[in-house]
């Protein structure tokens, strides 16, 4: 049951719209009822051949040799892919917006860096015989030392994951490896709270499990262009990395989608799309690349695992004074995506509370498992449970009730938050109220009379003095470049800006400059400042 | 190579060809056999099926029950006769599994499948086998207990002996999902009473070993007794002894052995 | 060449096929009949997307030898309208907005039609087990619970 | 006693759009010679309802029925870019560029209805039901259709427009983490009610009660799909899901549907939701994007929940019977909480 409380905030509404409000049914229901919406494997081809790869079994190996002469020979198979044969068989996601470096092999080539990565693409008229070519390919692996647990991995002497991030955690601003959140003092202020509460919480990686797997149909189109249907939920995002890997411009691309079994972050990699087009390319032929369950289960990226510790003080009347966390992503034997998830979760910190004094460490680490990627929360779902399940703990440490607690040190309009700018357009406190009037919570009277627009600001507002970290700065790599930082770490630099202000809805549409070729995403907006 | 399909019309025939080659499989409700296929395994060359009427037959009008191996869990519901078989047959997928997925299938489902075979071994059935060398009659235990090494034999039937009352023989299957998941655990309590005491009594579990075991320290405890609650008790704390269980992706070997007692109390004294 | 013939009724018309042994239903069907509405979700029976009725009853496509529905009839999700129109089932989903991604809803049509062409009335409890062996990622299932409850003529609660 | 209840609340905020900005989407909105609007996107709807809420937008912005309008997506060569369909931008960014296009859309529409009436374009006005006529004098009106066809054939107008939506990229201070990194927030707050039984840890919903502010409720029933189904999904996260049980040890991941754990449709509960709508002052009519953080406050709802019931935390998700179990045990027995 869903109720409007169209009374709360309604002076900052016009609610006399027309279609906007309207529960007006889904443009795609009839095609969803009928079973005539379009997914990307409803398209029928003439002579579509099946691609299936071989995975790795063990999770850290060497490679010394792959032996495919049987698989070669085996009936139905009409391509052989191997790593040789991808033109750029290494990537990293987010180099399309310029940040970090080339990790990952579309095909494994000297080793192996979890269980179930790609090794050898099979081409074959039928699945039944790509499964056969699988199973007559000699993969002579030479195991070596596995690492699961974020903490193991960044101790001295650890198993190197990743060659390309030797410590085996992302490097940021080349220079730490974690991103830092600082304001003010959290230590002097844990020292003169009246409680502190120190906790450790853990999220194990969760599968999106779309009822839809991942995957790709590449066929030859005329004139030489490649149309591609495909399951991704960044349909620019799958042009630009097919483009890159496969070192032709993007228009040589017509990717068709937009209509997907579900994704929630599990369709951003592109894995399936570059090995699609790159055996049609090989073959002339269409080629589809869908993942079986198993595949999407076990070695499509999942939501990585978090290990989050969190040191609050609090005061007797309730008031948070300080809050410290260290906070390590599992990003698995790749980049992909947790590096970035790791930047927002530091801007989440310390959740939507105002707290004086914020202190924040977030690592983005390597282990010998699948690589994660987004899903719905990304950056904050754990960060979420950990921070609120502390929250009822510290309403317990001090007595109070947990609702209460939540609005005394809810943020509010006007008050400055911890990443350094002024917090606007809350709504926390009335989102508590609203719960707890539905879930028949009572809760006193000054709680209830609290406003998201009332109490923020003034001395809120202010930046409190942060001390410099007195710990000596790792060395950097020298080859690190993220967009972030530009500038040699030596350099003083000045401090952040607020952004211009977004393009109001209002303004006439900028001329967009065409797409076209390898332009990537980073050209256009990469630069800094 | 495509897979070779081989369909007989008599059961004698799909046995001998399944007995001799090795890369053929029994197809029955296809719930094993085809997902197999699906996956990639190409262990499987060769898929045998019997269109023999005598593997889909029910024989329920006496005290000894029989039911063929195709005989689907959706065809038990259907009887009045096996109510007694309904709760297992009812724990079984959803309704489209219960459709396809037979009796003889049942026996062959590794961890954690196979809850109907929890059933039949606590109802001390007898698997009727089609080998090489002819038809024969097997307990189920030892059925289970060999199964690695039945894969080329066709299983024909499944009999047992009918309860002699709806209290004698009670489930229970734990799952995470409702009102379907797979088994965390499943138990099964045969309870013959004879002038108030309990005579006979076999209790069966599911997930607590590789495969299907008895619970004999459990059953010790029942036997010759009146089913009150310090025999419950007796039997709760004794149902442990003797199982092997793992961990897998839906409990630890742990947490089976703890609340497989409390699940058998339960399942015993009536609790929900 | 070892396909084998295989002839059956297709939501009433009768289809013949040639297919490799081995092959599954719901592959004949998407693939040699092209009849899209079954979807591949699992192959592993666990999903329920590739539902579709055997001769009245509900079977899993996917887990189905094709050549095992010789000279029987299969229905799909593509044969439920009635005509032009729109089987109360589906306007029922439609009404409850009981479809987002969509992937699933084929299957858990084909579910709901097998349950109440049995029975007409189902109580909650019955729809909950009807539609148990299928998987929704988007919804969390009340709407399509909802939506069976409303078209055999329960009240849905949303 | 072996069963206990008990409530738990946790309360959030999300940020909307990719983080840091810098993620444009872009939107084509044209009309065909009897006044029906093509959007064209290479955005994705993936369930989320991006076509439908899309459509909306375009149709309230240009003034016309949602009926007149259809979204088309995606396709690479006749959508323009968009970044794509996560971190919670659809609405926010997509909507915006869609409104930027339909107004430009809406105002070759206004001009070419201006000659045709021999009037002054702002003068116009449209009644949302496929008319344009002048303000205060609703008998002076010409039908899109008309115009469209006029705009075509007699005018050589192309009543389309462009439009992109961008949030500029920020850094971020290595030093202090400033940054700026995101410009608007969706707030909720969440009461779950479970049931545990303390001699197997298996832990039953009761019920939730919740209260979202997603900025504007663009279309309550779609609303209504992200926060239902969000909710199962923050449930399942709570107490069922992950493709590694005994992580960070790898080993007996599941490999199907019966193993993979998530509720079924028997695992359900009541879902009382209240939605608040805070305009977001740069989101399209407001709206900020209800879809990835309905599921975040169910999971720390129900360990508090849990926590309540009988008196363990559980700090590892997912919580599952066994870690309640374990915990109970070690405490020496449920300790329920005072009731809430």
């Amino acid at each position: 049951m869903l109720e409007l409380r169209k009374d709360i905030f309604a002076d900052e509404r016009d609610d006399n719209l027309k279609e906007i409000g309207k529960g007006t049914q889904r443009q795609d229901m009839l095609g969803h009822i009928t079973g005539t919406s379009s997914y990307f494997n409803d398209h029928k081809l003439q002579g579509m051949l099946h691609l299936k790869v071989v995975r790795s079994t063990h999770a850290h190996a060497r490679l010394r040799r792959i032996d495919t002469s049987e698989a070669e020979r085996s009936a139905g198979v009409r391509r052989i892919i191997r790593g040789a044969d991808v033109p750029v068989n290494l990537n990293t996601l987010l180099s399309l917006i310029n940040f970090g470096k080339d990790d990952e092999p579309s095909l494994a080539v000297d080793k192996v860096r979890y269980k179930g990565e790609p090794i050898v693409a099979i081409v074959a008229d039928s699945e039944r015989e790509a499964f056969e070519a699988i199973a007559k390919v000699k993969i002579d692996y030479e195991p070596l030392p596995t690492v699961f647990d974020v903490e193991d991995a960044l101790k001295p002497g650890a198993p190197v994951v990743n060659e390309t991030y030797p410590k085996n955690a992302f490097i940021y601003h080349e220079a730490y490896d974690h991103q830092r959140l600082r304001f003010g003092d959290a230590d002097a202020a844990l020292a003169t709270a009246d409680h502190v509460l120190e906790q450790r919480y853990q999220m194990s990686p969760i599968e999106h499990a779309p009822t839809e797997t991942n995957g790709a149909i590449a066929a030859p189109d005329t004139n030489g262009r490649y149309v591609v249907y495909t399951s991704t939920q960044a349909l620019f995002f799958s042009v630009d990395t097919c483009a890159k890997i496969l070192d032709v411009p993007s228009n040589t691309f017509h990717f068709i989608g937009g209509t997907v079994g579900g994704g929630f972050g599990g369709k951003v990699d592109t894995l399936t799309e570059p090995l699609a087009i790159l055996g049609a390319m090989l073959t002339g032929r269409p080629v589809r690349y869908v993942f079986g369950r198993e595949e999407e289960m076990q070695y499509g990226p999942p939501r990585g695992a978090e290990r989050i510790y969190i040191k609050d003080g609090v005061m007797r009347d309730g008031r948070i004074v300080a809050r410290k966390i260290r906070a390590y992503f599992d990003s698995g034997a790749y980049t992909r995506l947790s590096s970035y998830a790791a930047v927002k979760c530091a801007a989440h910190l310390p959740g939507p509370y105002t707290i004086p004094n914020v202190y924040g460490d977030v690592y983005c680490v390597f282990t010998n498992r699948t690589p994660a990627t987004a899903m719905r929360g990304f950056g904050v779902t754990a960060m979420d449970f950990a921070i609120e399940c502390q929250m009822d703990k510290l309403a317990n440490l001090v007595g109070m009730d947990p609702m209460e607690f939540r609005i005394l040190n809810a943020y509010r309009d006007g008050d400055m938050k911890a990443h350094r700018r002024e917090a606007k357009n809350t709504a926390l406190i009335e989102c508590v109220q609203v719960a707890a009037e539905k879930a028949k919570w009572p809760i006193r009277d000054e709680f209830r009379r609290a406003s998201s627009r009332k109490d923020g600001g003034g001395s809120r507002a202010a930046i409190p003095p942060t001390p410099a970290d007195s710990r000596a700065r790792p060395a950097a790599p020298a080859q690190q470049r993220t967009t972030y930082d530009r500038l040699p770490a030596s350099v003083t630099r000045e401090p952040p800006r607020e952004p211009p202000p977004p393009t109001p809805p209002a303004a006439p549409p900028r001329p967009s400059a065409p797409s076209h070729g390898a332009t990537r995403f980073s050209s256009v907006f990469g630069r800094r400042r | 190579m495509p897979v070779t399909v081989k369909t007989f019309a008599s059961s004698n025939e799909a046995a001998a060809a399944l007995s001799s080659d090795r890369t053929a499989r029994y197809l029955g409700g296809g719930t094993l056999v085809m997902r197999a296929l699906n996956e990639g395994d190409v262990s499987i060359s060769t898929v045998v099926r019997a269109s023999d009427q005598a593997l889909a037959r029910i024989d329920a009008s006496g005290p000894r029950v029989t039911l063929g191996a195709g005989v689907t869990f959706a065809r038990i519901l259907s009887e009045r006769e096996l109510a007694f078989l309904h709760a297992p047959a009812r724990s079984i997928g959803g309704p489209a599994v219960r459709n396809m997925g037979t009796v003889g299938g049942n026996l062959f489902a590794p961890n954690p499948y196979g809850d109907f075979a929890v059933a039949l071994l606590a109802l001390d059935a007898t698997v009727a086998v089609q080998g090489g060398f002819g038809s024969r009659d097997i307990a189920i235990e030892e059925f289970l207990q060999s199964r690695e090494r039945q894969s080329g034999t066709l299983v024909l039937s499944v009999s047992c002996t009918r309860p002699a009352s709806a209290d004698a023989f009670r489930y229970r299957k734990v799952a995470r999902i409702k009102p379907k998941g797979g088994s965390v655990i499943t138990l099964a309590a045969h309870l013959p009473i004879s002038g108030g005491r309990i005579a006979g009594a076999r209790i069966a579990l599911g997930s607590m070993a590789p495969t299907q075991i008895r619970a004999k320290a459990a059953e010790r405890a029942l036997e010759g007794r009146a089913l009150d609650a310090a025999t419950i008790a007796a039997a709760a704390s004794a149902v442990t002894e003797g199982t092997s269980p793992s961990d897998n992706a839906l409990g630890s070997a742990w947490y089976r052995r703890e609340i497989v007692g409390v699940h058998l109390r339960r399942l015993l004294s009536g609790q929900e | 060449m070892s396909k084998t013939p295989l002839q059956f009724r297709h939501n009433g018309r009768d289809v013949a096929i040639f297919v490799d042994g081995g092959t599954n239903l719901l592959v004949a069907l998407r693939e040699l009949i092209g009849d899209m509405t079954p979807k591949f979700g699992c192959g592993q029976g666990g999903c329920g997307t590739c539902s579709v009725m055997i001769d009245g009853e509900i079977h899993l496509s996917c887990l189905t030898l094709a050549e095992t529905v010789a000279g029987r009839s299969v229905e799909t999700l593509d044969g439920m309208k009635q005509g032009p129109n729109l089987h109360p089932l589906q306007r029922a989903f439609a009404d409850n907005f009981a479809a987002q991604c969509g992937y699933c809803t084929p299957g858990m049509l084909m579910a709901a039609k097998a349950l109440l062409d049995r029975n007409p009335s189902p109580s909650r409890a019955d729809i909950v087990e009807a539609i148990s062996g299928n998987i929704c990622r988007c919804t969390g299932y009340e709407s399509i619970i909802n939506a069976i409850l409303a078209a055999s003529g329960g009240r849905a609660s949303a | 006693m072996t069963r206990h209840r008990g409530r738990g609340m946790a309360s959030i905020n999300y940020p909307i759009g990719m983080n840091l900005g810098g993620d444009p989407s872009q939107a084509l909105v044209h009309s065909n010679p009897s006044g029906k609007f093509t959007v064209a996107l290479s955005s994705i709807d993936l369930g989320q309802g991006m076509k439908s809420v899309t459509r909306q937008i375009c149709a309230e912005t240009l003034g016309v029925p949602v009926e007149d309008v259809y979204v088309d997506t995606a396709d690479s060569d006749t959508g323009p870019h968009c970044m794509g369909s996560f971190a919670s931008r659809g609405t926010h960014r997509v909507g915006n560029a869609v409104m930027a296009a339909a107004r430009e859309a809406r105002g070759v529409m206004m001009e070419a209805a201006a000659e045709e009436l021999e009037v002054n374009a702002a003068d116009l006005d449209t009644d949302g039901r496929g008319n344009i006529h002048v303000k205060g004098a609703p008998h002076r009106s010409i039908s899109t259709k008309d115009v469209a066809i006029a705009a075509q054939f007699k005018q050589g107008k192309t009543i389309s427009g462009r439009g992109i939506f961008l949030v500029p990229l920020s850094n971020v201070d290595p030093e202090t983490g400033e940054m700026s990194p995101a410009t608007c927030y969706a707030h909720a707050c969440l009461v779950a009610e479970v049931e545990v039984d303390d001699e197997t840890g298996e832990v039953d919903m009761v019920r939730m009660d919740s209260a979202y502010e997603l900025g504007r409720a663009l279309n309550p029933r779609l609303v209504e799909q992200q926060l239902v189904g969000g909710a199962w999904m923050g449930i399942s996260h709570a107490l069922y899901e992950t493709p590694e049980p005994y992580y960070p040890d790898p080993s007996h991941g599941p490999r199907d549907f019966v193993e993979y754990l998530m509720p079924g449709p028997g695992d359900i509960c009541p879902h009382d939701i209240a939605v608040l709508e805070r305009p977001a002052p740069d989101g399209p009519f407001g709206a900020k994007g209800p879809g990835e953080m309905c599921a975040n406050p169910v999971l720390p709802a129900v360990a508090n929940a849990i926590f309540n019931a009988v008196g363990v935390r559980i700090d590892d998700l997912p919580i599952t019977p066994e870690k309640v179990l374990r915990a109970i045990k070690a405490q020496g027995g449920a300790r329920p909480q005072a009731r809430r």
